[in-house]
């Protein structure tokens, strides 16, 4: 096969988005995530979006059972995956039929042919063979006979056909590697790495690596290469980061910059279950991680271990977050520092597990009962994963509260390269615990500061023995109290302590123009793609401007002069309009919507067509 | 429990809060809280390092009267509130206060799962056979017929056992006393504080206004003899005013018999608390006065077995011992990365 | 003691408001209820106002431990138990210290003086005894030994000192009997009734309840008696009655009409509570009460009836509704018919177990994961509990969906006068199940009516067997689906669903001008001081109307209309602005909140005060 | 249960709803999923009188799969679901299915109030020792030092076993059974069915996936005589290749003894499943393959006891009987009255 040929012509690109599907089990999370860390070290910006099947695998080779996953890599910032793809690998006709609208017109169609017969066709719907029938005509397309060509890369390493067809991805991964002009090094260390312990696999892995490599050079039909420059990031060491790791690493720096052990008490759930995955994975770091037998002892646990004055956390999705609230009452009444992380996913109910989902902002604002008050914040991609975590503990200890930070499925599975900080530019949170009363007087559990935070006194501290729990308190004593004032009081004390914490925050800012035709307000995960379409339309003229919030609640001190200040506000969402509603009820001001609930983000096009949209109706 | 030596004696009243006591008069527990403040300051334990925890019900107001650290958690989660406290901070003397309701019915999978995990913890349920705090529905104690406030025909489901239940979910130490037999409660209690383990104690307790008097077979003077069984480690099973009755097994099924007439001690059921099998320990629970035999008081079972604190703070010390103390550099930069100038 | 003594004058009166306090073991529910039944039954317009103490028993004497019970009757139209007290009876010094700041000056007060003993007065805190240092004088006072009175009218049915004791409310019963010159009747046949198998305290209480009436006859100092006239109320028969005994009648009639079983599934919580053990007591009405092992085992218990076809009910408040959060999310996906009724109480956390307060409107309205729209509506009082029970389950059948009724411990806890409905007067709610298909066509369980409510296809039908559950749905079919484009229909379609409930309620009524310059809108238990309060204005001439909402989701169709004809919109309650945020998000209308959160209801003073201060300022 | 006699016979494909099955391939829900097909046509009740409610997990998808009625319900709550169904139309067939994390780690305070109300349902716990849906990890019945995805240092939760804690739970109707071995499987299935009261079925389930081989030693075609016991009521414990080694009672301990060489089968425990006294089942839900105990098969226990489906109804039959059916117009006319003109 290592024939010599011609170098064939390098087309330079800005970008390109890459999406590589097929069956859950043809390995392509895998590929995609060998091909986004490639690219990252090739010093392109990433950005990714991986896609899994609902939670039970379905049958080989039907719709139900196809996994995608998506890069985006540039020589420029980026903050979205990418609306359409530019080349796309399917690993079956199912893998076909289910991402092929995504795939620009032109693009680039790499299809394993073998997997294109009888049974494959019929289980994907297809009455005729796309691949004979002129149907993708329209796209550069190469039908490779993957399944056969592999085998016979891997013959001689003693494998079962099996296994030897479980190499197939590391085919594919070559083939893609040359069109993008990547190195295959990377890879290599990670087969060697991965598959040490077995050399027979490693060895074929390599071989398919390989192999697809020079197919893509060597095959005449394969007639031109492109070539992504590296982005200019701003310098720094970089890694690529997938949300849920960059919290987990955010709630490690947390802290050991406080001093503190860091406990978790969660249960698994998609998509937030891979944050215990990762801590449990960090022992060494004084990590404790509690796989409770529910998420009602996953929140309690929690608020056991904030009361024994260490940083705890507790971290679920949708249905376990419903099953946290009675729980966040009592931190809420307890007024102890705590996390709740909230990575939300399709709802209502279980919804849809493996899917994005901007719906449950409401519950994290209001899914109590009673007057409950609870800072809310909100991480806007991967890497912000880390910055949002040491955020919430920040507040959290400044002002014994619990905190509510919220992440989505697209956060949590996305990634991206993360600058990797300096230790010394993370902020320490100094905690301070008191020692003792003076002259003997009485500990006041319930005194307060000038952030009206009560001061937490963890058991073991002589003199400081003092009990709290759900029942209304005495300010001050902490004692429980029904004076119906001194209720009246404390609703009225949670609230402005929660309210304070404006004051403890950067004032919110705005990217472009501050005033003009129309504000972009938007929140979580949404971020990349608004941004992005703001940057698009900013550079064709168009008066608009975006803010990203952070803090939902207190909201920003300035928000509502800054919303004031345009013209137009919309507020894109992925859920029918909770943000907006907090807004309109907030400020008075009549924001407009752009809202959609399919379990997946938004595309940058859809963004740019409203803002151009409202820009012209006005 | 790591037990350390407080370095002045303390006496029941230094383990009194500032708080009034609030249940109704008569109620039995008063008689726990007081056995309670006699047993701590024998554990030498300092007040500081001791931590009352409990859920929701008359009896989950046990922490407010202790001169501890404590937590009213809410309804049934009181073991869990404990596990996250002494898996972070195994040095300190964990108690979990709870009620047949707050602990069998809403808190029994959070029972269960303490328990199963054999955190060094103390749990006792006060158990009345009703929901006193809510002013007198039936609870998973209450007996089949009982007429209350939510049952005006009477109850129709069947009672749990709270012993047979934490025995059925692997527990290394269960026991019974009852709030009137207080040289009884209080060697119960210190029993449970010393085990290094997860300690479950139940406790019939009289709630003299929603179900009063439903215990009275087990308490009256007249009755306990016949009535109730004191477990003794390596003793016989035997009781009865004149200790003159025991405990044989047939089978797998035990009889009571009248020592004397050709019957002596030997042939009788010897208690063995540390029995590795808990058979022995799930027969004696499921002995029941209405069935026609004495129930059986004191502890059950006592065996040791690893300590979900010990293992979990273990598993750090060993990767720490392993992989080195966690350095955020290393962890920052691992896996793959590259530098943009 | 039966001297034969001139007649007292007696003064009329329009209407008076009377309290008994007392600790929790003297017995002052039964006296304040009884004193309400006999007003009632005089023809009075009542309305009661029970305080409970926390819910552990206090030592006795101690402040904690007071009990009080007040009822406001009237020869007029009343919706509040009054703002203050006409008389005030107290058995302890505890009970007066807590409750004396509600009598008005110059009001009747009627003490026990021998209670009044130095321990007792410690145990209020008085330094001096009220009865001697002048403190009590601009009131129109009667200390009386009542508990030697009472001792020696019993002597002599061979009672215990304790039990004597026991019958000392009676004898304050009847001298405030005497007072308002109530007929004993109704007690007497109540005293038989309840004490009829032990003759001995039978005799006893009476012997008391007319001791204490011939004390008021006799006594000189006793100089005044009053006379408060039958009201004008509608014609028809009434009793008086409960919020909570009205809500089990509201649900027993909804079965009953609707030909369904019904079934409740509870764990016991105050206020909630009595609604489980009012309709356990009703079983020969085919009425299941499963007194459940936690909230969530209530609330999927009654998503298992409701599959099974059959009128399912669960009944909690705060805390534990907080539980129910997940099965409210189950049955908004099964689109199955069922009642979730929330008592509200003091909260957040375990909070104000027996106080009142309405702040778990968010709770209902957001209380869970994704987009989870439930319709909600509230009660307005302890009569109308009944028809709003009824509405409840009108709704919930008619559209296929869970519904929440609110009420709170205010209302569940009050009585009332109710008239008691013809039967025929009743609506019914007409249900029909599907019977089979046509022609063998396969069911389809998602398939909507007009309203877009699904069909009810209960188990034990041929031929519609079907599988429901909480993973999103296909619309029609009813199978799983993680399309992303039949997801946001399913969103819509539930939120429109809701939607459409506006359509089938009565339009929004106002009670006063159709415009003008305030307007005043409240929901829930604050009906009746909103109502007195604008009343009052209006009677000065003030230019004020209310209007009361009963259905909070969907909000009525004309509610945008009516806030936007008054120059300002006041909506009171009693938490910090929950339906004031509702009404700004929905309609961008600059409501003023009046908010008290002490867990009791608004006097309607305060209202008065309030609204006389928002027109003065216009 | 309250069986009626269809008219059709069925078939086990009739059972066969038209969805897709969607579980791994070679994952032991299959296996189950067949008998129960092959069961319920014997049983003669007719597609539409039954019901399957599950929670969630691999196992839950079960109900999809069946042509009946059902509810795919949320995480842990089938036994609740299924209990107030079964309250309002005890004239229905209704399974629960459920998984070792969805019935004993969420689920578990459900499990152990239906089994202990003895409602007529039949509960199936699909035991994989792991969690599937999720993706790995693990669960209540996992063993010790078991490194899954949140263990990666082992497990150090002492396992649950389920058929101890439903024996705790005052079950009337325990059994096990094995995914491969399906005659036996068929068999428990339909004594499950036919035991009116709540019937608590353990199958040991292979998930290929994220814990494959966890029951190979109960599975295995060569170990498997020697690994599992097959009960029988009123017959010896006896097992082995050549039914050669049997279990015998020392005092409340079981030891395993070769027959032969002095030992006969009158030696041996004989079972009794319907035992009054549970102690016998809960002695037998002890005996652990790792403790050199073959691991009983079968039924452990099978007790008749009153039935809360039963006695709820009854409730209300009798309070008709007593009072009258229930009158509005009396109801709303209760206590004191008046009239205004
Ligand atoms: C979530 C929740 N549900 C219900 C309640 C109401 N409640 C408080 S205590 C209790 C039961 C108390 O019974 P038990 O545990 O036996 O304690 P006791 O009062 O008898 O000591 C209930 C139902 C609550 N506080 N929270
Ligand atoms: C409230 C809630 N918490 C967590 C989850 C996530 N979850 C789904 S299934 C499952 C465990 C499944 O394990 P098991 O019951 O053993 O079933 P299996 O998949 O092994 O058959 C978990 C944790 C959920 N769906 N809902
Ligand atoms: S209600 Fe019963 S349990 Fe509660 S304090 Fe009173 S006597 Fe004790
Ligand atoms: S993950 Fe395991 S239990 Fe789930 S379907 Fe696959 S093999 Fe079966
Ligand atoms: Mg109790
Ligand atoms: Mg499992």
């Amino acid at each position: 096969m290592a024939t010599i040929t011609p170098v064939k012509p390098i087309a330079p690109l800005d970008d390109a988005t890459v999406r590589f599907c097929g069956d859950s089990g043809d390995g392509m999370q895998l590929a995609g995530t060998q091909f986004t860390n490639t690219s990252a070290l090739a010093g392109n910006d990433v950005a990714t979006f991986p896609d899994f099947p609902a939670e039970i695998r379905a049958p080989r080779g039907t719709k139900a059972g196809v996994s995608g996953f998506q890069v985006h890599f540039s020589s420029h910032d980026i903050y979205t995956p990418g609306d359409t793809v530019d080349a796309l690998v399917a690993m079956n006709p199912a893998a076909l039929v289910t991402n092929l609208e995504d795939l620009r017109d032109g693009g680039v169609l790499i299809i394993n042919k073998d997997a294109f017969d009888k049974k494959g066709l019929e289980q994907a719907g297809y009455k005729t063979n796309p691949l004979e029938d002129g149907s993708l005509d329209h796209y550069s397309m190469h039908a490779v006979e993957m399944t056969k060509l592999n085998r016979l890369a891997v013959e001689g390493f003693g494998l079962t056909q099996k296994e030897a067809d479980l190499c197939r991805n590391f085919f594919a991964m070559g083939l893609v590697f040359w069109l993008y002009d990547r190195s295959l090094e990377p890879t290599l260390r990670f087969i060697a790495q991965k598959f040490g312990k077995r050399p027979e696999v490693a060895e074929a892995n390599t071989a398919s690596l390989r192999a697809g490599y020079n197919y893509g050079e060597t095959v005449e039909a394969m007639n031109t290469q492109y070539q992504v420059a590296p982005a200019k990031l701003p310098p720094g060491k970089y890694r690529n980061i997938m949300g849920n790791t960059a919290l987990a690493y955010g709630l490690i720096a947390a802290a050991r910059l406080s001093g503190k052990r860091l406990f978790l008490g969660a249960y698994p759930i998609t998509p937030a279950s891979d944050i215990l995955h990762e801590l449990a994975s960090h022992k060494n770091f004084d990590v404790l991680t509690f796989q409770a037998e529910d998420e009602i002892a996953a929140i309690t646990s929690t608020i056991g271990a904030a009361f024994a004055g260490e940083m705890a956390v507790t971290a679920s999705s949708g249905p376990g977050i419903a099953l946290k609230a009675e729980g966040m009452g009592l931190a809420v009444m307890t007024e102890l520092p705590m996390l709740i992380i909230s990575v939300q996913r399709g709802g209502p109910s279980t919804g849809l597990p493996t899917k994005t989902e901007q719906a449950d902002l409401f519950q994290a604002m209001y899914g109590r009962n009673g007057e409950c008050p609870i800072p809310v914040i909100a991480a806007r991609g991967p890497a912000d994963c880390f910055d949002a975590a040491q955020e919430a503990w920040r507040i959290a200890t400044r002002f014994m509260t619990p905190v509510i930070l919220l992440t989505d499925g697209y956060i949590a599975n996305g990634s991206e390269p993360w600058r990797i900080p300096e230790l010394s530019a993370l902020r320490r949170t100094e905690i301070t615990h008191p020692t003792g009363t003076e002259n003997g007087d009485p500990f006041l559990p319930y005194q307060r500061n000038e952030r009206l935070a009560r001061p937490w006194a963890v058991p073991g501290t002589p003199g400081l023995m003092h009990r709290i729990g759900g029942l209304e308190k005495q300010d001050v004593t902490g004692n429980v109290s029904y004076d119906p004032l001194n209720h009246e009081h404390m609703v009225h004390t949670r609230a402005k302590k929660v309210a304070l914490i404006a004051d403890d925050v950067p004032p919110q800012e705005v990217d472009g123009p501050e005033s003009g035709d129309l504000l972009v307000v938007s929140w979580g995960g949404t971020y990349g793609a608004c941004a992005t379409a703001v940057h698009k339309v900013q550079q064709r003229g168009g008066s608009v401007a975006h803010c990203h919030l952070r803090y939902l609640n207190p909201l920003p001190k300035n928000l509502g002069d800054i919303l004031k200040s345009y013209q137009q506000v919309l507020v894109p969402e992925l859920n029918l309009g909770q943000l907006r509603t907090l807004l309109r009820a907030t400020y008075l001001v009549d924001c407009i919507g752009h809202n959609k609930v399919q379990g997946k983000p938004f595309s940058v096009g859809e963004l740019v067509e409203k803002i151009d949209g409202m820009l012209s109706v006005k | 429990m790591s037990i350390e030596t407080a370095l002045t004696v303390l006496k029941p009243t230094d383990f009194a809060s500032d708080q009034d006591v609030r249940w109704c008069p008569g109620c039995g527990d008063y008689s726990i809280l007081a056995q309670m403040k006699k047993v701590l300051p024998t554990l030498g334990v300092p007040r500081e390092k001791t931590v009352f925890i409990s859920g929701i019900g008359c009896s989950s107001r046990f922490p407010y009267y202790m001169n501890t650290y404590g937590v009213h958690s809410i309804h049934g989660r009181a073991p869990a509130v404990a596990t996250g406290l002494k898996c972070v901070r195994p040095d300190l003397q964990v108690w979990v206060i709870t009620g047949d309701g707050d602990g069998l019915s809403i808190g029994g999978n959070h029972l269960m799962h303490a328990i199963r995990r054999n955190l060094d913890i103390n749990i006792v349920l006060f158990n009345n056979r009703i929901y006193g705090l809510t002013k007198g529905q039936y609870s998973p104690t209450s007996p089949l017929g009982q007429k209350t406030k939510s049952t005006p025909m009477g109850a129709i489901d069947n009672p749990l056992h709270p012993l047979s239940i934490a025995i059925g979910c692997e527990a290394t130490f269960v026991a019974r006393s009852i709030d009137t037999n207080i040289n009884h409660l209080g060697e119960v209690l210190k029993r449970a504080a010393e085990h290094p383990g997860a300690s479950f104690v139940e406790v019939y307790q009289n709630c003299n206004v929603f179900n009063d008097g439903a215990w009275d077979y087990a308490k009256d003077r007249d009755t306990k003899m016949d009535t109730t069984l004191e477990l003794q480690h390596g003793k016989p099973l035997i009781f009865g005013k004149l200790r003159e009755k025991g405990i044989r097994l047939n089978g797998m099924n035990p009889e009571v018999v009248e020592l004397g007439k050709g019957i002596t001690e030997d042939d009788l059921l010897f208690h063995d608390e540390r029995s590795p099998e808990p058979s022995l320990a799930y027969l004696l629970s499921r002995m029941r006065y209405e069935d026609g035999f004495p129930e059986p008081i004191g502890v059950f079972r006592s065996v040791d077995a690893p300590r979900y604190d010990v293992l979990i703070n273990g598993q750090i010390d060993e990767a720490i011992q392993k992989r080195g103390k966690g350095d955020l550099e290393a962890l920052f930069n691992s896996g793959d990365t590259w530098t943009v100038e």
